[in-house]
């Protein structure tokens, strides 16, 4: 395998944004234990800002420094913003990903859209 | 600080004493061992040498073993030889569920070429099921392969037992030894075999050599065909340094090989008691005794391979998942699912090698260091829920 | 005194700066190219550059190149894995009959299992008739094998022509370039090849050591099945230290490739005038001008090759009789013969091959011991009458 | 190959009886140029003694030093003595012969039964 980039060891080893949020405005869970990821990104939104989030993943050096990535880049984002931060553009910011791993980056732009999407099923319900 | 590097099983360093006796041939003698002009006898003596201390650490004739350029080709030239030159006869290859993937994949690839292959189950140990492979011989079975060393788990097959069978149906049989040649004693006429795979990097031996003991007899087909070299079993211009190297690293091994078998052992022990005594909701994979004295395979429930590894490299630790050459794959290794763990369990192995230069202290640190990674990821795992 | 070593196309003495650049790669940074940790980036990173390396000197792509143990491994890779993965399309493959045992022998294994091949006729100097090949293309061609240059008589043959009537005619086109590369250019698309075939000991690299060049887009099945090394095209923990040294080989032959082939074309045609001139009944075999710059091949009318070399040796002169490998055959060269020598001529053959270290006063030397011997020899002779 | 012991060695830097003997009693010639191998033995007899012997040879190492060691052995041989000396015989005076090799003295034997033979048709016409 290529080696992980400076940035990807970086948010490997000091994970950004780790945990859960207590009464998440939405939440994504995405993965398969199965095929060795799973991630689950909760976000607290306020005014169509994502004001926080977090983030859980179960699996390889890639899935966790993206992860953490995906919750940085959204932060403070408005939820029109957040959705352009596809899997490409996680990987850009962490200096790129090797070839075998670009799937992790996938991984991360489902559990936003997930997230978003329970944000907004929950928002018509309300 | 020096690395901690407890991945033996994947490759070892050259033994400085190996590497000495590589050097005169690279540009001293450097003669074709195969011309006729009296410079070249000193390269031609040279490998003889060397095939006699292999022969001889095998209970073999040296006109039965060939010299190859790794365990990988050794593999191949065995299972594809026999299957060519056994197709007449018929076209039925037993082999295991959890053999090294240039088994496994050879015979992938045999089944797409006309041949039928039954992949044995194992136990939870990951020992081959006896009855099973007796069930499944049948009249067109040409080839028996069955490793004697798991290279992950660790897992020693009953070699004796299965060539025993194998002899009884007057079928091939082949182990791939390159886990266990030079660790633990390897006599073909014990262990009841007809081809044997042996990779010289797996014991202090040079990258990129192997060697492959045919009985005489045996019908084998070349998977390199060309020139005269090896007695018509496998052209090329022979790699004389690193037949020398291998010959060295053999007889090296014929030496330390009791007495480490013993020491690595004590430690592998100590080391598996420790590591389960400190951390919860972990496993051993592989048999408890039945096992390479250098071995230890661990389960880490919820969390990933990969992410312990990492961490382990930040603190200088070398370790892998299992099997280098598959690092870059998403599967889960194929051994650990036939023992049956569950994918996710699968996903959350770790396999430490030891070798001759580990010490207590080594593997005391790792014992330190480890609880503290698996707690880290647990903490940010979606699936550890304790 | 020291050996007049005159056998360079059988292989050649590793040069010191590729072996002190192999040396920290046994036991300094002997990490698994395929591991995770960060010891084993040392290994990877040094390998890619050999990789880069290669693929310059080619005017290839990196992703292009295939580490192999030999030149015997790259023919049988290239031409059984085109043959396996075409095999669908057709079973004819088109080869010349001067080509390497490597390949030679490769093509009559593949005619016992399906395939025809058609070897094609040469010219007295050893030249591929090209009107012949386009004759022999059918639809069912699916590769065309010719050597870069022939290793007994040094013949360049008119690969880029080969390579355009190859391409017309959507054919994948593979040359054994083992005695060429390193030597003299090559660039794959100059030469409008698919494959080719490169050994390191044939240009001061060690043995054991080789790459196979194949163009993106080529369709090859694995001769090495089993884990993802070489990006799955051939399996085994990578050769690292002959991987490196096979690189720096490369980029010494860059420096002085050019420089040294005209060296030795001058040495090779003043050496070749000189024994004509001073035995009678001799003759060259190749062609005159296109031909290796090291290569010189004779035949002397009335006596046989092995009593030559022996001769030469007892005056410290190594030579051969053109292919170091069949040296234990009975048969004259299938070389020789194709050119139209009678068996007799082809029996009485010797080659004398240069190389960098190959001085005017050795082969002053040489040229002056040989009439001796020759003569001696047709003394004792009962077909020379003169 | 297997070396040459020293004996084929010697006998090959030196061999014994080179040449054809003028008027002999007995021509022995074998062998095949295609093959890479033609031996001539010439035999001179005295009394039903082989009194003297030489040969040509065209061949490798092991031709010439079979033939040069087949007639030294003859040499001083009555007949039915020289037909005891099998290929065995030579290369066993040789210290042995490369197996790729062994041809070499069966070609002595055999030419040395021709020798024999066209000596004994000779008589008869005589
Ligand atoms: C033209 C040619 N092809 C192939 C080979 C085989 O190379 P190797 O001995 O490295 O297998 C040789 C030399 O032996 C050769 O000269
Ligand atoms: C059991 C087993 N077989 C075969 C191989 C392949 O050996 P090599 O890497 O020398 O080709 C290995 C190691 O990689 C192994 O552990």
């Amino acid at each position: 395998m290529e080696p992980y980039s400076e940035k990807v060891m970086d948010h490997f080893r000091n994970p950004r944004n780790v945990g859960e949020i207590e009464n998440p405005d939405g939440v994504g869970h995405v993965g398969n234990p199965m095929c060795g990821d799973v991630m689950e990104m909760y976000i607290k939104v306020k005014d169509n800002v994502i004001v926080d989030a977090k983030f859980k993943t179960f699996g390889c050096g890639a899935a966790i420094a993206t992860s953490s990535m995906a919750t940085e880049l959204v932060i403070g984002k408005t939820i029109d913003e957040a959705r352009q931060i596809t899997n490409k553009v996680v990987a850009e910011a962490l200096d790129g990903l090797p070839p075998v791993k670009m799937h992790c980056s996938n991984l991360a732009e489902e559990a936003l859209e997930a997230a978003i999407k329970d944000y907004h099923q929950k928002q018509k319900k309300n | 600080m020096k690395m901690i590097y407890l991945d033996h099983a994947a490759t070892t360093a050259t033994d400085p004493e190996v590497l000495e006796a590589m050097l005169p041939y690279f540009h001293e003698h450097y003669g074709n061992p195969s011309s006729i002009y009296s410079m070249s006898r000193v390269s031609k003596n040279a490998i003889e040498n060397a095939r006699e201390i292999v022969a001889n650490a095998l209970g073999a004739n040296p006109k039965e073993i060939v010299f190859t350029s790794s365990g990988s080709e050794c593999d191949n030239f065995a299972i594809k030889g026999v299957a060519l030159a056994k197709q007449q006869k018929g076209n039925h290859i037993i082999t295991s569920s959890i053999e090294h993937h240039a088994v496994l994949y050879t015979c992938k690839f045999l089944e797409k070429n006309g041949f039928t292959v039954t992949y044995l189950p194992i136990d939870q140990d990951g020992i081959v099921k006896l009855d099973e492979l007796e069930k499944a011989i049948t009249p067109q079975t040409i080839l028996i392969t069955v490793m004697h060393a798991n290279n992950e788990i660790g897992t020693i097959q009953p070699i004796r037992q299965i060539g025993e069978i194998a002899r009884k149906n007057g079928i091939t049989f082949h182990t791939d030894a390159v886990q266990t040649f030079g660790h633990i004693p390897v006599n073909v006429d014990n262990l009841n075999v007809d081809i044997l795979s042996i990779s010289g990097h797996k014991f202090y031996g040079p990258k990129g050599v192997g060697a492959l003991y045919i009985r005489k007899g045996i019908k084998i087909t070349p998977l390199i065909h060309g020139g005269d070299q090896e007695r018509r079993r496998r052209a090329s211009t022979e790699n004389v340094p690193g037949i020398i190297g291998l010959g060295k690293a053999v007889e090296i091994a014929g030496k330390v090989m009791k007495s480490e078998a013993i020491r690595q052992t004590k430690l592998r022990d100590e080391f598996i008691r420790a590591i389960l005594d400190n951390i919860d909701d972990a496993r051993l994979n592989g048999h408890p005794s039945l096992r390479l004295p250098n071995n230890v395979n661990i389960s880490f429930e919820g969390i990933e391979g990969e992410s312990i590894l990492l961490n382990l490299d930040i603190e200088r630790i070398a370790a892998s998942t299992g099997s280098a050459c598959s690092s870059s794959s998403l599967e889960p290794s194929h051994v650990l699912l036939s023992i049956g763990l569950t994918h996710e369990f699968a996903h959350g192995s770790v396999r430490f090698s030891l070798g001759k230069q580990t010490t207590k202290d080594e593997l005391d640190y790792v014992v330190e260091a480890l609880p503290g990674i698996v707690k880290k990821l647990r903490a940010m795992s979606p699936l550890y829920k304790k």
